[in-house]
């Protein structure tokens, strides 16, 4: 990875996206979506996507819309069903969207595997379900379990709350979530944050994502529920 | 160690918030524990503040407090409901791989969780009611089946149609595998597994009557 | 895991030892490694243990010691010759001691999965060398792996800076090395610190080892050299 | 993305240091970079400060800074070689399976590592010598050799005895198959690989001289 880059704005952070890339975004609902970096990527016009997040929007948040404008081909993704994720619900029953259902321990642990380089590894979760259809399996020390493979993808889109200018970040609570691991499995990571600090003003000790996952930064200058930070 | 000394007592089936109190005085002071969305969360409620016990979210945190008052709710700070919830002193947050190896590797004490149906055997099915062209979803429901210590149920014992959810044999899609070890309802608490069913506890109901309602047969705890 | 206990000193800390448990070490050399724990286990006497450790002892410390006294029938480790290993080079020549040399990444990971659940997993680490003779290989996107297992252990001794008394645990600069990994795989997990701070007091943020993973906590009033903490 | 200007220009063999520099004028600004003990950390003294040149330290470090004075040194603080190094700003701590998740997963651009042989097809050996009786010692070694971006060898051709260091195949207890590109020595510059060894660059010597001294047929760089 080169050197951190601190983006003047949600679309240059982004950067070119081919259509058909594998776009990882991170998030739980709401908490550690990185809102305008999905609205950048709404804005930079990429189709036919493979996207990989926990969840598959919320009523016309910018991954629902994303959904909704037949930009994504294939979600990847634990729980896509929620009250109001009218836009996904209506792409999945129309077949305009394919759907890969990942246990999210599953789906964290494949991430994980991709940034590690682990080539595939052996999980109990998910044995004996039709999720594990058709996957290898094998019984190790009286466990039956099942063969995963890693997720890649071409782009992480992040949400952080402070990054320092070597690029390493930190979240804050729940909303870290995904964003750790998918910083480590995509080729190119792009991060929101709060605000950017210059280097050295972010302990060493608490940071969670080192500098080396990150590629470019941009401060939006919005937290949580995209309030403007004080 | 269970604490049947603070169990309810009723000649009648159990409320749900007394389901939630019989699961809460079965775990241990100082345990951590994952409560499940729907009727398992409400077991928090029935935990004594002073026993110790840490709950684990699975989207992230250790040391999960209760609901804010509404106009303190953050963001940022969810449980796996993705409603909001406050943080405890000794609270801890981490990532999603690492919150679900905690899981997946035995660490947690006691996951409790809602189902469709459980098996005689401890087989789980609680993530998909099977219905052709239903928008699936399964969340942490296969990671915190297997990966819990022990894994407990409460459901009602019957659907509302009547029909007997602790079964011989699932049959909507599974969850898990011989993951269930109890299952608390309204009308008795039954420990599952390899050598079936059986009977711990009765509410307004006997053996007997079990066993006709559910068309199995029960034994019972030693 | 049950609540961490707070123990008065090393010995009460470590509490029963089995004769031939497996016994995870942290340290990267002497940067993080528990020294005082490890003199407890020499007082406390289990003998026929398995040493899991990326080091085989220093001089005189006291892993080096346990060696010597003939307590350790095995070690699996990455890097056992030191300039001053003497101790273990004398049992490893005269077959006192066996030896399971692993990878120092391959060690880290088969810890992790241990503490993660994980059955086993492929790695390219140690493809095509002596280190892989006999174990099963797999070719992965044109990469060849090596099928590795989980290390687990009865019993980890790590070195942390501070814990809060929910057992929460922060490390120090790269003393921070195996402690975090290790904690996680143990039945048992006994850590000593500098100091114990009241829960609430570590930053949840900043916190390395979740209290879960932690059994029995020592004060011991040193950091890094032994000295006595200001 | 070579920066050949700042090479150094020799018609004699290369000193260490020189070796060191010349690994460092390959090194592109902003990368990450690992170095191996011994003669590669010789490099970290020949990086521009400016090129924002960041060092990883497997033993849980980037941004590793040099050698303390030795009167502030850091028991704490040390790089892969058990020596005391320093902290710069923007500098982050990590656990061993996050350091090799790091270097497994190919996020370092660059490693440089010493050798004792290395084959044309870029097999590696540098852990064992193999001789019976020794007390073996692996480290990192197998972990470094396959997982940055880029693997390459810092070494002398010959070695002390004048055998061959550059091989057609590796006759010590292997490190990584087929995982170095570039060796670095005192008398050539040699890419490495599926086509063979090639001429980067001789000091001192020439083409036609190394493959009677290696006793094989080396292409040319184009």
């Amino acid at each position: 990875m080169s050197a951190t880059v601190l983006a003047p704005d949600a679309l240059a952070a982004l950067g070119d996206v081919a259509d058909g890339a594998t776009v990882m975004i991170g998030g739980f609902g709401p908490a550690g979506q990185p809102t305008e970096l999905v609205e950048a990527l709404l804005a930079q016009g990429a189709t036919g996507l493979t996207v990989v997040s926990n969840n598959a929007g919320n009523g016309d948040d910018p991954l629902a819309r994303l959904i909704r404008d037949g930009r994504v081909a294939k979600m990847v993704c634990s729980f896509p069903r929620q009250v109001d994720s009218w836009h996904f619900d209506a792409a999945y029953r129309s077949g305009a969207v394919e759907l890969e259902l990942v246990p999210q321990g599953n789906l964290a642990e494949r991430i994980r595997a991709a940034g590690a380089g682990i080539g595939a590894f052996y999980t109990p979760t998910g044995y004996g379900t039709p999720l594990a259809d058709g996957k290898e399996t094998r019984r190790i020390d009286g466990v039956d379990h099942v063969l995963e493979h890693p997720i890649h993808a071409d782009l992480a889109l992040v949400r952080a709350d402070r990054a320092d200018r070597a690029g390493n970040l930190v979240y804050r609570k729940t909303a870290r979530n995904f964003g750790p691991v998918m910083a480590t499995a995509a080729r190119r990571t792009v991060v929101q944050v709060r605000e950017v600090v210059p280097a050295g003003a972010l302990d060493p000790e608490a940071v969670v994502t080192p500098g080396i996952y990150v590629d470019a930064v941009v401060a939006t200058g919005t937290h949580a529920g995209g309030e403007a930070s004080a | 160690m269970t604490h049947l000394e603070h169990a309810p007592r009723t000649d009648t089936p159990l409320t749900k918030a007394q389901i939630a109190a019989r699961v809460a005085a079965d775990i241990a002071p100082g345990s951590y524990v994952n409560l499940g969305i729907g009727l398992p969360t409400l077991v928090a409620d029935h935990l004594d503040p002073g026993s110790g016990v840490t709950l684990h979210t699975e989207n992230g945190m250790l040391g999960m407090g209760p609901a804010p008052e509404p106009d303190a709710a953050d963001p940022d700070l969810v449980n796996a409901g993705k409603t909001p919830v406050t943080e405890l002193p000794g609270a801890a947050y981490f990532h999603q791989a690492d919150s679900f190896a905690m899981m997946r590797g035995g660490h947690i004490d006691v996951c409790v969780l809602g189902a469709f149906q459980v098996s005689v055997t401890g087989d789980l099915a609680n993530w998909s009611t099977g219905e052709p062209g239903a928008v699936p979803a399964v969340g942490g429901a296969m990671d915190l089946a297997v990966g819990a210590r022990r894994t407990v149920v409460t459901m009602t014992l019957l659907t509302k149609d009547g029909a007997p959810k602790l079964v011989e044999r699932c049959t909507l899609p599974l969850t898990g595998v011989a993951c269930v070890s109890r299952v608390y309802t309204d009308l008795a608490v039954l420990d599952v597994g390899p050598d079936g069913a059986r009977v711990v506890e009765t509410f307004g109901t006997t053996h007997g009557e079990l066993e006709t309602l559910l068309g199995l047969t029960l034994g019972r705890t030693s």
